[in-house]
């Protein structure tokens, strides 16, 4: 059980986490709920990218003056390859919600909706 | 590997401007615009001289680490080439919006078309496989907010609609890269390229799937373009023109450069590693796009709607140039880019202005055009002409060569281009109705269009691009030709180049 | 290398260019547009049998070599076009219709490209640029609106008609890995013996857009269409010379020989491929007839009369034996100059009188004698009357049909030949004879430009009529360059054939003493007098009073009613019908298609990720 | 599939469309290599971890790094022990792996983030550009604990943000959370007072200069080593605040545009605009 734990509990949350927003994106008519779910989405890949540099048994990739990140030739730290991966699609993800939300902003400006389908006839 | 770290140029300098021009906005709104421009000037001296001066094959490292350690940017034929057609389409795009753009926040405007024509530089630049998703976010970003300029409402929910496909496009492309480099662990395109068979064949083929899937939402592939119609109706025109001109291209590269150097097999016809052949599978996409992309524009009243659903068939007719695999195919495919962004930018420019000139967007409202702006009614059939693949314009070669490349694959080829072909016939339809309009009826009264210099220069210089191509060839064919060289040949032609010492397993 | 070649393609794309830059100045732009058409046939003179020229283009990684060859075919071809073109553009010189003179160029560069290249790639690059030179020449008619959709039209069949080719072209690229034509043609004959049917096939892309240029059934509804509402002074070129492209090549890309070899012949010695195809052309022939008879519209009916005739033309050369080709370019020629000579007339015709419907004509002839003759003289021609170029070769063609003992379709071909006689009469009567409409007092004779050329073209149709010898010896060069042997060619005067010889000069001195007896006893006779339109059906009573419109009376408000009810059940059966079915459903299912695209952002994403998933699946099952 | 679609369908074919994607995930992780077999051993970020990325680069050189059938591939490289606060001058001095690859190592990457974070700001105001109106949307007055609080909780988040932005290289943090959290600062005076509006064109001339900056210390690096991005000072001791080359520099551009950038987006979203076209 432990071992099942260790090797999928992220990826299960990771998985879960896309899939829970990509429902919320294919079925909701609200375009902030839309957003939250391309928010979902996100975290859910990110926690991927973080649990795939992750083992039960690593350190952290940062030198101090307790850990040491190489023990018999092996590095025993986390990967911290993907770690600056996520940093950097963390903001990718900011910008593009910011973005997201000022579109959703305008668009409740000019339709004075936000439901997708209300825009829709209203643009016909 | 030879070095060439000049080429970081190509990005550093629109980066340091893009990040100063809010402080010439301060200064001046206009002189924003011209910024722009002399930025997108240099960017696209610079590449013709990198092209023209033959300084590729080339490496260009970043932060002093070769690669596959640090990042870096290959310039090869393909590179070098199409960096040089995106600026200088930008150039001519940027020329035209100092006239198109006047009203709104036109400081931040020039900041994102700055960054837009040099993310997808960068697109085409890079050597990396997660920085190559940094650059698609920065042209996509950009062309977001891009297209969600203008006065009107619809501009917005294009806009939207292209953000939440694209999101999930890279969020797709990102899965994809984050599970090749569980197998390799290495991000570096020339690597991977390399090593891509020591992956498991399963996940090797699941994780193509996420990357072709997402980058086919930038390249308009079927059915991941839905944004394509409205995000290019509602935009501005200048930024449709942007969209077609330049986004595809840095769409349709990336596409290729990861099916066909990162996952591809070479060979007389390029397969992919894995257990399903994702070249394969593009070309069914590509086929179902130029059909479905054809016949929706076939009974499209708005022509600008129209225009978007041709830009979506002709990004499959490209996709099929390149998937066939061979190099003949690629070159077809790449010439046909080429092409494809010269005509469309242009005719989009030409919506532009008449748009402004209070022309409608509805197929009626061009009869009689000839008789109010001859200028702009030749441009516009020189353009449809070389979307149809009419000798003496650019697009007939490109036409042959993806024709002549898909009958010499033969197979399932034959029927493949018969569809095309099929539907190149109704692309011929359409586009004819609007070039029999223009030139029918002669009683409208209206005045004549006035076409100011700085939209008349790049329709100009479009127009006439087009003739030279279609007359003289060679000089793009010969480019082209060296590209497709890069993409079917992947040792020699990227991986190599990059780094020197490493074995193919 | 001789460059002299080079120059027939390039002067009319230079002319081009000029004459697009003066095409604000019109005649500035005719002036340029004759000069080149004449230029060019100055250079064809230094242009002989044999000579080669080819120029390599960097295309596709490796040289292409783009071949220009002058054959006995391509020559003959060469001439009669660039001829015709010179005629047609002095006589435009002072005409004020609205062809644009660099389009014109563009085509004769693309048709001294197709008479001679020998390489498929130069070859479709010049017929694609025919193409769409020549429906954007169509756009600019009279009547506007219907010009459009003829263009429109004509270039939907002709852009089929080429990717058909451009798949025939790259077909034979990948079998044998070179795009000369002799080359290919070599390769044909050497399979057809064992893959008869891929031959076949083949060769049947490369025919549907012969066919489809020639305006053969069933793809001829274009024709009348792309003729009628072409501007006046395009349609003399269109009937006369670009149809023949189809024709030309038939004989090219066609050794319809080469079937011998791979199918069983049917009837007369003639391969059931041939045979299905000398009945195409019977057919064109009879249905060209038939419809002509009934047009109102003098263009459409001439279009109709062109589609007969390219009909006998096509079902002389089908039969490929030396009479029948020698009868089909021959034939072909006459074709070119009589029908060319009629659309001039009609444009004289048309640009004094404002209308082509033969219902308001009448009674030209006094105001336009010499058009009047020249008129008659082509009407003649095109019914094959002895003085006249018709006659040679229709004699020719029913020749070499007896010959081949193909007894049915010469019997059609007959009665196509009666049914001419109708549509001509009703043509030269409608717009000539009769009484003069008041609304024509003012119509006057051409010019003195447009006089020269008649008289010119007026000689020409009398010269060839009574030498056919001439235009048969290059023929007799053409057919034994296609390994057939030449009829004999005895003199200038003798059309020779396999059963009899004709002196055509007898001929012609005999008919003409009897026409002179006619024309004498005509002006003897009683004396007459001339009378208003109206007058002699209504008895001076004015047709609106009984709520009829005066149209309804003029003499050839439905000349053939009678015959037309004969023939009406046939004319339920469209071929026109099929191809706009064909289009409304690519429509209706391009409507459906576009609502794929709902405009909604959950839907699009949807998409993808339904394509994602169905690629999951198809990786799984991999 | 119009939006007639019944919603119960539709909610139906979502979850059967991810509930196919999610085992399509799973039977992918299922070849891939897990628990301890999730190892850097066998990677670039290795030597990253190592800081011997330059040593790599000599056997890469010379052809034994990609020798034919030594797999893992990174095992060739010699490993020196790094000692904290001892070992000095390393390739990259930056005590946290994850910085040094961020900034240094693949610094590129991070040059492209500032830029789309910038883009997006850009877009945000180009979009919500228009004659401010006077009016917040904000109609309740907070109140007197809010208003001093969060001014004197301002100072401590301004200092708490320059210090984890300046001491990116040694602990996690860096130039994006510290901007971050300098932003949240800002926003806590917008929560605080009414009537609050930072200073628009200090903002504009912070946020850019800051950008300006970042590529500037580039191109010191591509004018001095030729190359773009380049490390160009001395790295010094690992774990010492004075280390690790130019990665406190471009943290502090870095920390100062994002929370410039963030703040300038907090200003625009909260003020209302009108649009104007003509």
């Amino acid at each position: 059980m432990q071992e099942f734990l260790q090797n999928w509990i992220y990826l299960i949350a990771s998985v879960s986490l896309i899939g829970v927003g990509l429902y919320i994106v294919l079925t909701k008519e609200n375009i902030f709920k839309i957003i939250v779910g391309l928010n979902i989405i996100e975290s859910g890949t990110n926690l991927f990218m973080v649990a795939i540099g992750w083992h039960p048994n690593a350190v952290m990739p940062i030198y101090t003056a307790t850990d040491h990140l190489v023990a018999n030739g092996k590095v025993i730290a986390a990967d911290p390859l993907p770690q600056s991966l996520v940093l950097t699609a963390i903001v990718i993800g900011l910008g593009t919600t910011a973005l997201a939300l000022t579109i959703g902003i305008k668009i409740f400006e000019k339709y004075g909706t936000l439901d997708v389908r209300k825009i829709k006839e209203a643009e016909e | 590997m030879s070095i060439f770290n000049n080429a970081a140029l190509l990005i550093g300098v629109p980066l340091l401007f893009a990040f100063s021009i809010p402080l010439f906005g301060l200064i001046s709104k206009q002189l924003t615009k011209w910024v722009t421009l002399f930025v997108i000037g240099f960017n696209a001296t610079f590449s013709l001289y990198i092209l023209l001066a033959h300084k590729y094959p080339a490496v260009v490292v970043m932060g002093n680490w070769v690669p596959p350690f640090g990042e870096n940017l290959y310039i090869g034929p393909v590179a070098a080439f199409l960096v040089s057609v995106i600026s200088i389409i930008g150039l001519l795009i940027a020329i035209y919006n100092l006239w198109a753009i006047k009203l709104g926040d036109v400081t931040r405007f020039s900041v994102l078309f700055l960054m837009f024509t040099a993310g997808a530089s960068g697109i085409v630049l890079t050597g990396d496989i997660f920085n190559l998703f940094i650059f698609m976010e920065i042209t996509g970003i950009s062309s977001y907010a891009l297209a969600a300029y203008g006065p009107r409402r619809r501009a917005l929910g294009g806009a939207f609609k292209f953000l939440v496909v694209s999101s999930i496009g890279s969020t797709l492309y990102l899965l994809g890269v984050t599970l090749i480099y569980t197998q390799l662990g290495t991000l570096n395109i020339a690597e991977i390229a390399a090593r891509i068979n020591q992956t498991t064949p399963g996940l090797l083929t699941f994780a193509g799937i996420l990357l072709i899937s997402g980058l086919a939402v930038e390249a308009e592939l079927f059915p991941f373009n839905g944004w394509v119609p409205d995000t290019y109706t509602g935009a501005v025109s200048g930024v449709s023109a942007s969209l077609s001109g330049i986004a595809a291209i840095s769409g349709v590269y990336a596409l290729f450069r990861i099916a066909m150097t990162v996952l591809g097999r070479d060979g007389a016809y390029v397969f992919t590693y894995g257990k399903l052949d994702l070249m394969t599978v593009i070309a069914i996409l590509a086929t179902t796009t130029v059909i479905i992309g054809e016949l929706s524009a076939l009974s499209q009243k708005n022509v600008k709607k129209m225009l978007a659903y041709s830009s979506m068939a002709q990004m499959g007719l490209v996709a099929v140039g390149f998937s066939i695999g061979s190099k003949l195919g690629v070159y077809g495919g790449i010439f046909q880019l080429v092409n494809h962004s010269i005509a469309k930018s242009m005719l989009f420019l030409i919506i532009g202005v008449l748009a402004a000139a209070g022309l409608g967007e509805k197929v009626e409202n061009f009869r009689g055009l000839w008789r109010r702006s001859p200028f702009l009614s030749l441009a516009f059939t020189i353009g449809a002409f070389s979307m149809l693949g009419f000798p003496l314009f650019a697009g007939f070669w490109s036409k042959f060569a993806i024709v002549g490349a898909s009958i010499q694959r033969g197979g399932w080829y034959d029927f493949v281009i018969g569809l095309v072909l099929f539907a190149s016939i109704v692309e011929a339809f359409y586009y004819l109705r609007i070039v029999t309009y223009i030139f029918s009826s002669t009683e409208v009264k209206a005045p004549k269009i006035k076409v100011s210099l700085s939209p008349a220069i790049p329709i100009f210089v479009l127009a006439v691009a087009i003739i030279a191509i279609g007359v003289y060839p060679n000089f793009i064919g010969n480019f082209s030709m060296q590209s497709a060289g890069e993409f079917t040949h992947k040792m020699t032609g990227y991986v190599l180049n990059v780094i020197p010492t490493i074995v193919a397993h | 290398m001789n460059s002299n070649l080079i120059w027939l393609v390039a002067l009319p794309l230079i002319g081009s260019a000029v004459a697009a830059i003066v095409v604000r100045y019109k005649f500035l732009d005719r002036l340029i547009t004759f000069l080149t058409f004449a230029t060019t046939l100055f250079v064809l003179f230094s242009v002989h049998v044999g000579q080669s020229y080819s120029w390599g283009l960097n295309f596709l990684g490796t040289t292409l070599n783009l071949t220009l060859n002058v054959s006995h075919l391509s020559i003959f071809m060469l001439y009669i076009s660039i001829a015709f073109g010179t005629v047609l553009t002095f006589y435009s010189l002072i005409d004020h219709s609205r062809m644009k003179g660099f389009l014109l160029l563009l085509i004769l560069a693309a048709n001294n490209w197709i008479f001679m290249s020998n390489d498929m790639v130069g070859f479709f690059f010049a017929w694609e640029l025919m193409g769409w030179a020549s429906v954007v020449s169509v756009l600019g008619g009279r009547e506007r609106e219907k010009s459009r959709h003829a263009a429109l039209y004509y270039m939907i069949m002709s852009v089929s008609g080429s990717y058909s080719m451009f798949f025939g072209i790259f077909t034979l690229w990948r079998l044998t890995g070179t795009f000369s034509i002799s080359a290919n043609i070599a390769y044909l004959s050497s399979i057809v013996g064992i893959h008869p049917w891929w031959v076949l096939g083949i060769v049947s892309l490369f025919f549907v857009t012969f066919m489809i240029k020639a305006g053969i059934f069933p793809f001829h509804t274009w024709v009348p269409l792309a003729y009628a509402y072409s501007p006046d002074a395009f349609t003399p070129f269109l009937s006369a010379v670009m149809s023949k492209y189809g024709i030309y090549g038939m004989l090219l890309f066609m050794p319809l020989s080469l079937m011998e070899r791979g199918f069983p012949s049917a009837f007369g010695g003639v391969p059931w491929t041939n045979y299905i195809f000398v009945w195409i052309g019977v057919i064109t022939a009879v249905l060209g007839t038939v419809l002509a008879i009934f047009q109102d519209d003098v263009k459409k009916l001439f279009a109709y009369s062109s589609l007969s005739n390219l009909g006998y033309v096509v079902a002389a050369i089908a039969l490929f034996t030396p009479v029948g080709i020698t009868a089909g370019i021959f034939h072909a020629f006459n074709h070119l100059l009589f029908k060319g000579t009629l659309f001039i007339t009609l444009l004289a015709v048309i640009s004094r009188s404002g209308t082509s419907k033969l219902s308001e004509m009448g009674g030209l002839w006094k105001k336009m004698p010499i058009t009047f003759f020249t008129f008659f003289v082509g009407i003649a021609s095109a019914a094959g009357i002895p003085p006249f170029n018709g006659f040679g070769s229709k004699w020719l063609i029913y020749q070499a049909m007896i010959k081949q003992h193909l007894p049915f379709a010469t019997i059609l071909l007959f009665l196509a030949s009666t049914g001419a006689f109708m549509y001509l009469f009703k043509a030269f009567h409608s717009i000539f004879l009769g009484q003069l409409s008041h609304d024509y007092d003012r119509v006057k004779e051409v010019s003195a430009v447009g006089k020269i050329t008649e008289f010119f073209l007026m000689f020409a149709m009398t010269f060839f009529g009574v030498q056919p010898g001439y235009i048969l010896k290059p023929i007799g060069a053409i057919v034994k360059s296609m390994g057939l042997k030449p009829l004999p060619v005895m003199a200038n005067g003798y059309v020779t054939g396999m059963f009899s010889n004709i002196y055509v000069p007898l001929i012609s001195w005999s008919l003409a003493v009897s026409f002179t007896l006619g024309f004498i006893l005509f002006f003897v006779s009683a004396k007459h007098k001339y009378v208003s339109q109206e007058n002699n059906y209504t008895a001076g009573q004015i047709p609106e009073d009984w709520g009829l419109t005066p149209e309804t009376y003029q003499f050839s408000w439905n000349f053939y009613q009678p015959v037309e009810k004969l023939f009406a059940p046939f004319f339920r059966i469209k071929i026109d019908g099929f191809f706009r079915g064909t289009g409304d459903w690519t429509k209706t299912i391009g409507s459906a298609i576009k609502e794929i695209f709902v405009g909604n952002a959950q839907m699009y994403a949807f998409f993808a990720i339904v394509g994602l998933i169905i690629f999951v699946i198809a990786g799984w099952m991999a | 599939m119009k939006n007639e679609t019944p919603e119960l369908f539709k909610k139906i074919f979502a979850l059967s469309v991810i509930a196919v994607l999610i085992v399509g995930f799973f039977l992918a992780f299922t070849e891939m290599p897990k628990g301890w077999g999730v190892n850097v051993n066998g990677r670039v970020s290795r030597l990253y971890v190592l800081k011997n990325v330059r040593t790599a680069t000599k056997s890469l050189d010379s052809g034994k790094f990609f020798a034919k059938g030594v797999k893992p591939l990174r095992t060739d490289v010699a490993y020196t022990p790094i000692e904290f606060k001892k070992t000095a001058n390393l390739e990259d001095g930056a005590a946290n792996v994850v910085t040094s690859i961020v900034v240094d190592y693949r610094g590129f990457d991070t040059l492209g983030e500032v830029t789309v974070l910038f883009l997006a700001v850009s877009g945000v105001m180009m979009l919500l550009f228009g004659k401010r109106k006077k009016e917040r949307k904000k109609k309740t007055e907070p109140s007197l604990i809010m208003y001093v609080g969060t001014r004197i909780a301002f100072s401590v988040i301004l200092l708490f943000g320059i210090y984890i932005f300046v001491h990116g290289h040694l602990t996690p943090g860096g130039g994006f959370p510290g901007g971050a959290v300098i932003a949240s600062g800002i926003l806590g005076l917008f929560l605080g007072r009414r009537g609050y509006s930072p200073n628009h064109m200090g903002l504009k001339a912070f946020e850019s200069l800051s950008g300006i900056a970042f590529v500037i210390i580039g191109l010191i690096g591509f004018f001095s080593v030729h190359s773009f991005l380049a490390n160009f000072l001395p790295t010094g001791i690992i774990g010492d605040l004075y280390s690790a080359g130019f990665i406190a520099l471009i943290y502090i551009a870095v920390g100062m545009k994002v929370g410039s950038e963030l703040a300038a987006v907090v200003d625009t979203m909260i003020t209302d605009t009108e649009e104007e076209w003509s």
